[in-house]
């Protein structure tokens, strides 16, 4: 390595006081003294310590010290690089010294706040120090890549959040690309009958944002279609989208519905009506649907199977329907992306304890909500698995599936509300007794907790604790008939048998069973419990580890209503943020071939997920594309010839710097 | 030809006589072989365990040393008591939890010259055999003469389906297995809600009221549904419900007569063999009712009346079955 | 006494090979002979080492030194040559990363003399041990000492070339002939001191003629498992460990050439400063795995992977030898 | 300071998950052996044989390697290549004498800042079980090139 060392740099020394958080367990002075007299011959030719480096006054002392002693090496010893490497490389940058010849060492997160003893914390930030010193001396000035954005956007998923973030981009004058799975935008708010805890009725706040969705010249609406490949970085990310064939000519078609009439064929719908309703073969899942148009579905339809009936195309005014439609292939280019894939419910079917399945009148929330619903299988009357019985007595079990480790272990947030919701929805349109059976109530938000205590008022019964069981085995005669609700009572300390007509389970929230795929699809991290990952889960709730992709809604979590639309609105403001800076700013860290030394053996190119190595077969030689490097360096660790060198690590940059945290104090 | 090293304990014999008669029945068509382990022990039934951990175990381990010894070709140990089925798995799982209880056994092994190296049997309960190994497939292949028209309980008790130490093989909570041997042999299964409550166990001996109530919980769901007769998998527990069924009735002035076989019996029976063979008879509360009705065929559904439109709300699709075997639901 | 440059050949610790490759020059050699007076070369003729003291320092112009410092010896004679030379040429794989005389830093010095003479394989009678020095009635007789670990050449003494190759091909040893000729003629420069001469500066794929691809292997084989080896396909491909790909380049891809797997003797390429860490790091490139137990598996089919790493440069590694090796000769 | 042996360790983190673990760590201030020097990197996939080599040839009687859980790496994959290096690397190390125990590649996520410390701490005490390795300093007195005398 020494060959190619610099001739003597100058560095400058700076250790935080960072208040009393470093300078009570590492002895500052006592560092800055030792850096100055230790690491002098290699170049430190100023150290100094001060309470707040990160204060003004203290990047001043740097700036000042550049100028005047004309340093070409900053070491700061402070806080984790993740804080505040970007204030120093910037204090540096102002006084004329190339930001990357600036580095940060972290004595208080990896030394002063997790050692106790303080002459060995000192030490450790000693060498912390040296491995830095001896590292940067090797760093090389490096110029930020800049790469513009295309100002395009892909939204992914049409749920609330999804459509209120395409909408804040489309209304600032540029351009989206919703992509949707089903069959039309709208989500799990669409099946939902009212919102807690105002009452409204969902479909009437939804439909007007899916119908702007729909019109707006800006958005081009992909829906029944599915993100396929994903390529590209920040600013240029090239996708591919299948358009799953509808068999019915959008150009054609004018959403009269006679298609959808004159379909012999009824099958239980699944999706949009929880399985508790039937749609037509032919079908658009709800009367408000965006887009209009219908879509056939091919497994069931007569036509597919049997090859006769065409009832549709037989009555369509307009011809529209088209059995020889195929799968579309869509590329678009997008500067970002809006992960807004929502969730999948809990299936309550796995608390076999609870019947459900088995138990004819034990129902799951999405089930009820459709049941609530005038536009649903019961024309909004609340009855019985039968279709007719109204329950008398009703009892709805919390936490189905959520707190709890056997299932999930996360509290789904949602469901204390929307059961409180269910008790009142029950009582104004049954009359019914109804009992809550809840583990703790968690009714924190907005007006959230007086709708809690007016659903108390209107006589709910709250009974807390976990229920054990519902069962159909009755004891004694009034419980003949009934669904038993066997749970102790926490509060009075009893085991308790509570007959019901009718059980509704509180089911939570889960990642969608496919998260994991999406999430490698754009290469961003689902957490432990399957949720997308957050860049920081307080400062960057929305944003991921990724450049360029964002997140928003139930994707990232359990969240209502008010908590998707806004982070729908915050991904939307990142995403114009990037729009409007025209290019973005990206770490110089890339790999590059040296293609004299290049021998093409080939053993990187399996290597990059990120496609940018490629081989150039007339010259067999392997060439890194700049643009596409993420600069993780795994190439630069496999050449075998070390050919590939890599900036911001280099391996002269990493021997030195474990050469300087082993060398001797 | 499955083979299985075989532990029968104490019940056999005795008991659950009926149980080994039509154990004995089936084993051949089903093709199994089984090699009782030579000098085998008490397994501690349910009480000793409560008592002292270490001679208790011991006792367990010492069936399974010697089980040890026999390995050849098969290391699998299958036990059709459910007590002796829980214990022998206790004992493997507990011993190689916790290495200090596992020493301490193989010490006591050790002064009858035995040793046993935790986790080196697999332990397997009679009916997890029969459903995972055997197959349905082959049960159904096997049936010459379908139950049809017995409704049977299903009955499977506490300790078949849990504890299960991490092996699970059924849903602890609803069960299914046992539903759908029955179904195999042609019997109408009933959605019997308490297939995996308590038989009462021993408190028949030290609180008998307790064990009364229990009983009828479990006979009187059984009428209500309408079963003819009912199935277990477990020595105890068919002891309970049937020896026990006569005391019941006089306690609550009910009036119970429902029979309690093993599964293994209404198996023998539906391939052919004769209800002496399969065990029946030794049965406290007749199964002689029961047996009238087996050959009986149930007129066929009038045409147009199964067809007849879907009437209120569906049922949702069951998925917990294919979460039992720990598949994830893929559509 | 002529007046023509003065020429030096030595080898300490290695095989003669280098020697050989040397006279395979043909021809060649007789413009040695022409342009140099060869004052010093025990294989080619006879001298002593006074003969070499006697000379005044820096009087030879080049010597081409083969052979690791092993002995006590070899090390007085390289700071001898030293000395003596002008241009000391580090020559062929021993002397530049210690070759297979440097695997002996695997063990104890101890073992070695264990094994090669007091082990089955040695016929050994009287069970005589080596020693340094031995009195007999004329006086004293001395041996040289083994060093506790082999070192390379430039870990003794200031070496001004590198010339790696076990042996170095033949025509890179005449190219480098004729280029110390024309430097002698004015007609060519000396290239800049602790060059690598007489190779290429990238590795022996780039001289090697077998297509490549994207490599995905499921399984290592030694190449005798693989026959017959596919003639024009990447030898690593056929799943069997070639060292080519972290190999410097030089020797035209002899042995891929000719259907065998290189082994690494050019030594590592341009700026490397591990060459084991780079084959490491290739060969787990290219393994086609991500479970730890499949990823092992594919492994064993690399028997030992010490050897094939470090085969030819273990002295000069940046472990240079075994633990035991430097523990037990109480470095 | 007391009188048993007390490791040295070079540890190589990953910047977007281990690293920001032990920020995680710090700031939750979860105490830990303090034995460890971690160097980051951008990726696991980043580790290069090279450095453990030198790490230990530099006096490190342990190295410690962490990346993002598989499956989760920020590069999408690249922690899987790093445990294969790390596989191989152990075995060649093996080879030369060295315990495969000394080297230890670990999974932290960003959010396992508890884990990370507790790794840390077990891993020092393993190390300080196997004693120390102190390898020897052969490269300190590395011979002082001079130039050719000019030739003739």
């Amino acid at each position: 390595m020494s060959e190619n060392t610099p001739n003597k740099p100058k560095i400058g020394v700076y250790v935080c006081h960072c208040g009393t958080n470093i300078s009570a367990m590492v002895d500052v002075e006592g560092v800055r003294d030792w850096a100055k007299k230790r690491l002098g011959e290699d170049g430190v030719i100023v150290s100094r310590d001060y309470k707040f480096m990160c204060s003004s006054l203290g990047q001043e002392l740097i700036e000042k010290d550049i100028k005047e002693l004309g340093l070409d090496r900053v070491v700061v010893a402070a806080c984790s690089p993740h804080l505040h490497e970007k204030t120093f490389r910037t204090a540096s940058e102002r006084a004329g010294l190339n930001p990357y010849l600036t580095e940060l060492v972290s004595i208080r997160e990896q030394v002063s706040w997790v050692h106790t003893d303080k002459a060995v914390a000192t030490e450790k930030a000693k060498s912390l120090v040296a491995g830095t010193v001896e590292r940067i001396i090797h760093n090389e000035a490096l110029e930020k890549l800049k790469v513009p954005i295309n100002p395009n956007t892909l939204v992914v998923g049409g749920g609330i959040a999804g459509i209120q973030a395409a909408l804040e981009i489309a209304n600032a004058g540029f351009h989206v690309y919703l992509v949707e799975r089903e069959p039309s935008i709208g989500g799990h708010m669409a099946q939902f009958d009212k919102t807690f805890p105002t009452l409204d009725c969902s479909a009437c706040i939804l439909t007007p944002r899916m119908v702007e969705a729909g019109t707006n010249p800006n958005i081009t609406l992909l829906t029944w279609s599915e993100v396929m490949s994903v390529s590209g970085f920040v600013g240029c990310f090239n996708v591919t989208i299948k358009k799953k064939a509808r068999y019915v000519n959008e150009e054609l078609c004018t959403g009269c519905g006679i298609c959808v009439e004159k379909c012999p064929k009824k099958v239980i719908d699944d999706v949009y009506e929880a399985g508790i309703g039937y749609r037509k073969v032919v079908y658009t899942p709800f009367a408000q649907a965006v887009p209009k148009y219908p879509v056939l579905d091919r497994p069931n339809c007569t036509f597919f199977q049997k090859g006769t009936c065409k009832a549709c195309e037989k009555f369509c005014p307009t011809n529209a329907i088209d059995f020889a439609q195929q799968d579309e292939y869509i590329n678009v280019e997008v500067g970002n992306v809006v992960l807004a894939t929502g969730y999948d419910l809990f299936d309550a079917g796995r608390v076999s304890n609870y019947g459900y399945g088995r138990l004819p009148n034990v129902f799951t929330s999405l089930e009820f909500e459709r049941m609530c619903n005038a536009s649903g299988p019961t024309a909004g009357e609340i009855t019985l698995r039968d279709g007719k019985t109204r329950p008398k007595t009703v009892g709805i079990i919390h936490c189905v599936g959520s707190r709890d480790k056997n299932y999930n272990n996360y509290c789904s947030t949602i469901c204390c509300m929307q059961s409180l919701k269910f008790a009142h929805l029950v009582k104004e349109r049954t009359g019914a007794d109804v009992y809550e059976f809840y583990i703790d109530m968690r009714t924190a938000a907005k007006s959230y907790d007086e709708f809690y205590q007016r659903v108390l008022d209107e006589g709910t019964l709250f009974v807390r604790g976990k229920v054990a069981e519902v069962t159909d085995a009755a004891r004694v005669p009034h419980e003949k008939g009934k669904l038993i609700i066997q749970v102790e009572d926490t509060l009075i300390g009893k085991q308790r048998r509570i007959p019901v007509d009718m059980v509704l389970l509180s089911i939570g929230m889960e990642p969608r069973a496919d998260a994991k795929e999406t999430g490698k699809l754009f290469g961003i991290a689902c957490s432990s419990d399957g949720w997308f990952m957050e860049r920081h889960p307080k400062l960057d709730p929305i944003s991921t580890m990724t450049e360029g992709i964002y997140i928003a809604g139930c994707a990232t979590g359990p969240k209502d209503i008010p908590g998707s639309v806004s982070q729908g609105a915050a991904a939307a403001a990142r995403v114009l943020d990037k729009i409007l800076q025209k290019e973005v700013e990206l770490e110089p860290i890339r790999a590059t071939v040296n293609e004299a030394k290049c021998s093409g053996c080939r053993i990187c190119n399996n290597l990059c997920p990120f496609n940018a190595i490629s081989f150039i077969d007339d010259l067999a030689i392997t060439r890194i594309n700049p643009a596409l490097c993420q600069g993780c360096g795994t190439c630069v660790a496999a050449c075998p010839a070390g050919a590939i060198s890599g900036t911001g690590f280099s391996n002269e940059q990493i021997f030195a710097q474990i050469d300087g945290i082993l060398m001797s104090l | 030809m499955n083979e299985y090293i075989f532990y029968p304990g104490c019940s056999m014999e005795g008991s659950a006589k009926a149980y080994y008669d039509s154990l004995n029945a089936i084993k051949t068509p089903l093709n199994m072989e089984l090699h009782e382990i030579e000098d085998w022990n008490c397994c501690g039934a349910t009480e000793y365990v409560g008592i002292n951990l270490i001679p208790a175990y011991s006792l367990i381990a010492r069936n399974l040393a010697l089980a040890a010894k026999q390995i050849d070709g098969t290391n699998t140990v299958m036990a059709p008591c459910s007590a002796c089925y829980l214990n022998l798995e206790k004992a493997d799982y507990y011993m190689t939890e916790r290495p200090a209880l596992g020493a301490k056994v193989n010490e006591a092994l050790g002064a009858g010259g035995l040793h046993y190296d935790p986790g080196s049997l697999k332990i397997r309960h009679l009916l997890d055999v029969i459903i995972n190994d055997i197959g349905l497939d082959t049960v159904k292949s096997k049936v010459t003469k379908p139950l049809k028209g017995l409704r049977v309980a299903p009955y499977l008790g506490c300790m078949v389906p849990r504890p299960d130490y991490q092996r699970r093989w059924s849903d602890f909570e609803h069960p299914t297995e046992l539903d759908d041997v029955l179904k195999a042999l042609g019997a109408e299964v009933v959605d019997f809600p308490l297939k995996t409550n308590c038989c009462g166990g021993h408190m028949t001996q030290i609180g008998p009221e307790t064990a009364y109530e229990l009983i009828r919980r479990l006979v009187s769901s059984a009428e209500e549904n309408k079963a003819d007769i009912m199935v277990t998998v477990c020595p105890m527990c068919q002891m309970n419900l049937d020896a026990y069924q006569a005391e019941t009735n006089r306690y609550f002035g009910t009036n119970f007569h429902m029979p309690i076989v093993f599964f293994t019996q209404l198996m023998a029976l539906a391939f052919g063999k004769d209800p002496k063979e399969a065990g029946f008879g030794l049965e406290t509360t007749s199964a002689k009712n029961a047996l009238t009705r087996i050959g009986l065929d149930i007129p066929a559904v009038p045409a147009g009346q199964s067809v007849k439109k879907p009437e209120g709300l569906p049922m949702p699709l069951r998925k917990q079955k294919r979460y039992a075997d720990g598949q994830k639901v893929s559509e | 006494m002529s007046d023509k440059p003065k020429f030096a050949m030595y080898w300490a610790s290695s095989c003669g090979g280098c020697e050989i490759a040397v006279l395979n020059i043909h021809e060649k050699i007789l413009d040695v002979d022409a342009n140099f007076d060869v004052v010093f070369w025990p294989v080619a003729m006879d001298a002593k080492y006074h003969d070499v003291e006697a000379m005044e320092d820096g009087s030879i112009l080049l010597t081409l030194f083969n052979g690791g410092m092993r002995t006590t010896e070899n090390e007085e004679i390289a700071h001898l040559l030293r000395r003596k030379s002008k241009i000391l040429v580090s020559f062929g794989s021993c002397a530049t990363e210690g070759c297979i005389p440097g695997l002996a830093n695997l063990f104890p010095v101890s073992e070695i003399f264990d094994v090669a003479f007091h082990t089955a394989s040695t016929d050994n009678p009287n069970n005589i041990h080596p020693v340094t020095s031995f009195e007999v009635p004329e006086g004293t007789l001395t041996l040289p000492a083994l060093n506790p670990t082999v070192k390379t050449l430039a870990q003794v003494v200031d070496v001004d070339y590198y010339m790696p190759g076990c042996p170095p091909e033949s025509h890179q040893i005449a190219a480098v002939i004729d280029l110390v000729i024309q430097v002698l003629q004015g007609k060519a420069q000396l290239p800049p001191k602790g060059t690598v001469i007489g190779a290429g500066g990238s590795t022996v794929c780039d001289e090697c003629p077998r297509t490549r691809n994207v490599k995905l292997i499921k399984a290592f084989h030694r190449i005798q498992e693989v026959a017959p080896l596919e003639p024009t396909l990447c030898v690593l491909e056929q799943g069997v460990p070639c060292n080519g790909p972290a190999t410097r380049s030089g020797c035209n891809a002899r042995c891929p050439r000719v259907g065998a797997q290189c082994i690494g003797c050019y030594g590592p390429a341009e700026g490397v400063l591990d060459y084991g860490a780079r084959l490491i790091t290739a060969f787990a490139s290219v393994i086609d795995a991500k479970e730890p137990e499949e990823i092992e598996a594919i492994l064993d089919g690399i028997p030992d992977p010490t050897g094939q790493f470090y085969r030819f440069n273990l002295a000069d590694s940046l472990l240079r030898a075994g633990v035991s090796n430097w523990q037990k000769n109480g470095h | 300071m007391s009188e048993q042996f007390e490791p040295v360790i070079v540890g190589f983190t990953c910047n977007w998950c281990s690293y920001r673990a032990a920020d995680t760590a710090g700031t939750a201030r979860v105490k830990y052996a303090p034995n460890v020097r971690l160097i980051r990197l951008m990726c696991s996939g980043r580790m290069d044989p090279t450095f453990v080599m030198k790490a230990i040839a530099g006096g490190a009687d342990g190295v410690l390697i962490t990346g993002c859980h598989p499956g989760d790496c920020h590069y999408i994959e690249q922690n899987y290549k790093a445990l294969r290096r790390f596989l191989l690397l152990r075995r060649t190390l093996k080879g030369l004498g060295v315990a495969p125990e000394r080297v230890k590649l670990v999974w932290a996520s960003a959010a396992e800042g508890m884990k990370l410390a507790h790794e840390i701490t077990q891993f020092v005490e393993e190390v300080r079980a196997l004693g120390p390795l102190s390898w020897p300093k052969w490269n300190e007195n590395a011979i002082q090139s001079e130039p050719i005398k000019e030739a003739a």
